[in-house]
């Protein structure tokens, strides 16, 4: 795939975290498999659309939520490696958002009794944003922010 | 559908990590192909992860997640010679499960 | 100081670059690269062609475990860590993918234009079959020390026609290999460029080749690292498994020896 | 089987096997007909790109090292007689147009549009603006040429020429000869000319 020359993208502003409204954990149902895709929830465009589509309730802001394994600058924006560990009791569903993506929300977890609250995956992120980790446990919210800067590196067109 | 995934599932202590390779496009429908055509839209929705038939994982991805995605996470319990199965059901309904034997 | 050297010499004025910002910017890569490389997608491919390495195919329905890749037929670890090398059966230097088309052909029945029909391989629909066998050959050579022979007169004409091509300048640019890969440090845009020229060098770059690329979601051997280069060096195409590869391959291969093999790898 | 040996130019090569080792020269003849059957024509790039012009077969003979100093002079007259000044005398352009083209990395590849954008990626190798990070580094920093300069006539045909056939001043030089081999048009250089020198660019802020 030749894609055309695009430039590195200045690392965006310090974003201030106005308030979330975040994921209820409407995956109750312990019946994992034949569960539906939340489609609304994946289909909103603003950080606040995307929670309100989870049904979610306002996010307090949490240190007990830790990035891993999450460098600061991805060498390329087709995959990026997000981790991230809940120390908050009885976390139920963690979910990776990416601010600035055409969609916000990527994934979400659920997390049965017995699994541990970490969680690593790969993401794609369309240029430099803030990565939010949503975590619910026992009904209430709280989230957490990491940037990463993209680089589009390369030697021609 | 596709080819198979890639799992190891090793007993650390008293749990179980978990880690799965699995081959799939993952298309955001934002792609163009060479001749200017939007390739559509093809990617993993659900995911379900059970060990002896309990459920350890489920998770619902959108297409933001990378191209052949990876997944890691651990959970209590788990012996040696379980069977771990994993299963995900994509955007034009395909679907695969495989399996491993916890090591 | 003539006029002409004067403005020459002023135009050498070297702003220094954000020299901090960037040290630090290629420390990320390389934990961004590492952090990839546990759970490496290349992964997938190698146990692809482990399937197909031992899968009875071709009109001759027979699987590829009897091919000889210069370690004795069948053997599989540590033959990368070799190649290229001259085969007599074929009386002719051969890197890793000449020598698995030679054995499809052989063991297997298959025509070499069956053999080589898609060398570069794109999604679900286009798999490469060689891009798989290769991984797998690759990463049976993984922690093995880079030890190609220059043994037979074949091979020694090879290296010493890769190190004519590695500085051949050609093209509406004039690029040659060296120009990008000849000397320390250097980077297009923040693309870190090893010096080819020197053993260190060679050794960092040849032995993390085959690669996962990132950015294609593919991955990607040594015959195609050097097609792509050759396309952005605004040359026609370089034919698949040439000489003029082989050639190339074995003074890179060569140059490398006594670094440990360490792929597949990540890569932008 | 007659086994004869040469000693090699490259001293830690010992030659054995069956055949006579070929002497440099005929290493250099075998490598040229390797390299004629081993391209194929693809899109806009043809065989002809594999044929050396002098320059071009000088400079890849050195093998890396710096071409003596009588054949350096020799290569950077040549080229300086290539160099085609603007007929209307106006060698500044306009120096956003200019800030593309140092962008734009794509341009006679074999995958490119022949009628599709054609840049000069000065990216690639230089730092050029403050603000553009993604910078390369085998050419010197260009950033504040024109500011440490000034745009005098002179300095002016220096920086247009250097643009358009780098060998005119630096034999060898691994900057490709932009306006000799015909990649950028005369506007196109005059606009990277300017991206240089005038005092409103952002390579001089």
């Amino acid at each position: 795939m030749y894609v055309g020359r695009r430039t590195f993208l200045k690392s965006s502003g310090g974003v201030t975290l106005y308030a979330l409204v975040t994921a209820a954990g409407w995956l109750d149902a312990e019946e994992a498999l034949a569960q539906a895709w939340n489609k609304a929830a994946f289909d909103t465009h603003s950080l606040g659309d995307t929670l309100h589509a989870l049904g979610g309730g306002e996010p307090t802001q949490s240190k007990d939520i830790e990035f891993v394994q999450t460098p600061e600058i991805a060498e390329n924006g087709a995959v990026v490696p997000v981790g991230v560990t809940s120390r908050i009791p009885k976390t139920e569903s963690i979910a990776i958002l990416i601010e600035k993506n055409p969609n916000m929300l990527a994934a979400v977890f659920d997390i049965p009794t017995g699994t541990e609250p970490v969680i690593s995956t790969r993401v794609k992120m369309a240029q430099t944003s803030n990565i939010y980790a949503l975590v619910k446990a026992e009904g209430r919210y709280y989230v957490a922010a990491k940037e990463v800067k993209v680089t589009l590196g390369g030697c021609g067109g | 559908m596709g080819e198979p995934m890639k799992i190891r599932a090793t007993l650390t202590g008293d749990a179980t990590e978990v880690k799965v390779l699995m081959n799939h496009e993952m298309e955001t429908g934002q792609r163009k192909d060479a001749q200017g055509q939007t390739i559509p839209a093809w990617f993993i929705q659900t995911i379900g992860v059970t060990w002896t038939g309990k459920t350890v994982l489920s998770a619902q991805w959108g297409p933001a997640v990378a191209k052949n995605p990876f997944l890691s996470f651990k959970f209590k319990g788990g012996a040696k010679g379980d069977t771990l199965a994993v299963r995900w059901v994509d955007s034009r309904g395909d679907q695969r499960t495989d399996e491993a034997i916890i090591a | 100081m003539n006029r002409r050297t004067l403005l020459a010499a002023l135009v050498g004025i070297v702003i220094a670059p954000l020299a901090g910002a960037q040290a630090s910017t290629s420390d990320e890569i390389a934990k961004y690269r590492a952090a990839l490389q546990d759970g490496n997608p290349a992964e997938l491919w190698e146990a692809r062609g482990e399937d197909l390495w031992k899968q009875k195919r071709g009109p001759r329905a027979a699987s590829l475990e009897r091919c000889d890749l210069g370690s004795g037929p069948g053997v599989v670890k540590g033959a990368y860590a070799e190649l290229p090398r001259y085969f007599a059966d074929a009386d002719r230097v051969m890197d890793l993918e000449t020598r698995l088309v030679w054995c499809m052909v052989q063991l297997q029945g298959y025509t070499e234009a069956e053999a080589k029909k898609n060398p570069f391989g794109s999604g679900s629909d286009k798999r490469s079959d060689l891009e798989a066998l290769t991984a797998y050959i690759a990463v049976e050579s993984r922690g093995v020390k880079m030890n190609v022979p220059l043994a037979h007169s074949k091979e020694l004409e090879a290296y010493r026609i890769g190190e004519k091509l590695f500085y051949y300048r050609g093209g509406t640019h004039d690029f040659a290999c060296a120009t990008c890969h000849g000397e320390d440090g250097k980077r297009i845009r923040l693309q870190e460029l090893p010096n080819l020229m020197t053993a260190e060098g060679a050794q960092k770059a040849y032995t993390t080749w085959p690669a996962y690329r990132v950015s294609q979601g593919e991955l990607r051997t040594f015959e195609w690292r050097l097609h792509d280069c050759f396309r952005q060096q605004r040359f026609p195409e370089l034919v698949f498994g040439s000489d003029a590869a082989i050639a190339l391959t074995m003074y890179l291969a060569r140059n490398a020896n006594g670094g440990v093999f360490d792929a597949p790898a990540i890569k932008r | 089987m007659r086994l004869c040996l040469r000693v090699l130019t490259l001293a830690a090569l010992i030659g054995a096997g069956c055949a006579t080792i070929s002497s440099d020269k005929e290493t250099g003849e075998k490598a040229a007909s390797v390299l004629k059957s081993s391209f194929k024509p693809a899109g806009q790039a043809g065989l002809d790109r594999l044929d050396q012009d002098d320059t071009q077969r000088a400079c890849s003979a050195a093998l890396g090292k710096a071409v003596p100093k009588e054949l350096a002079a020799q290569i950077e007259q040549a080229n300086v007689a290539t160099i085609r000044y603007p007929s209307d005398g106006q060698l500044l352009g306009d120096w956003r147009n200019g800030e593309k083209i140092a962008q734009e990395g794509r341009g006679k590849q074999f995958s490119d549009d022949p009628k599709g954008p054609v840049g000069a990626n000065c990216y690639a190798c230089h730092q050029l603006s403050k603000t553009e990070l993604s910078f390369g580094t085998i050419g010197p920093s260009l950033y504040q040429y024109g500011k440490l300069r000034g745009a005098s006539g002179e300095v002016q045909r220096y920086t247009y020429g250097k643009i358009y056939n780098s060998e005119a001043f630096a034999a060898c030089s691994n900057m490709p000869r932009f306006g000799y081999k015909g990649i950028l048009t005369e506007q196109q250089i005059k606009d990277v000319t300017a991206l240089l020198l005038d005092p409103a660019s952002p390579v001089n802020q």
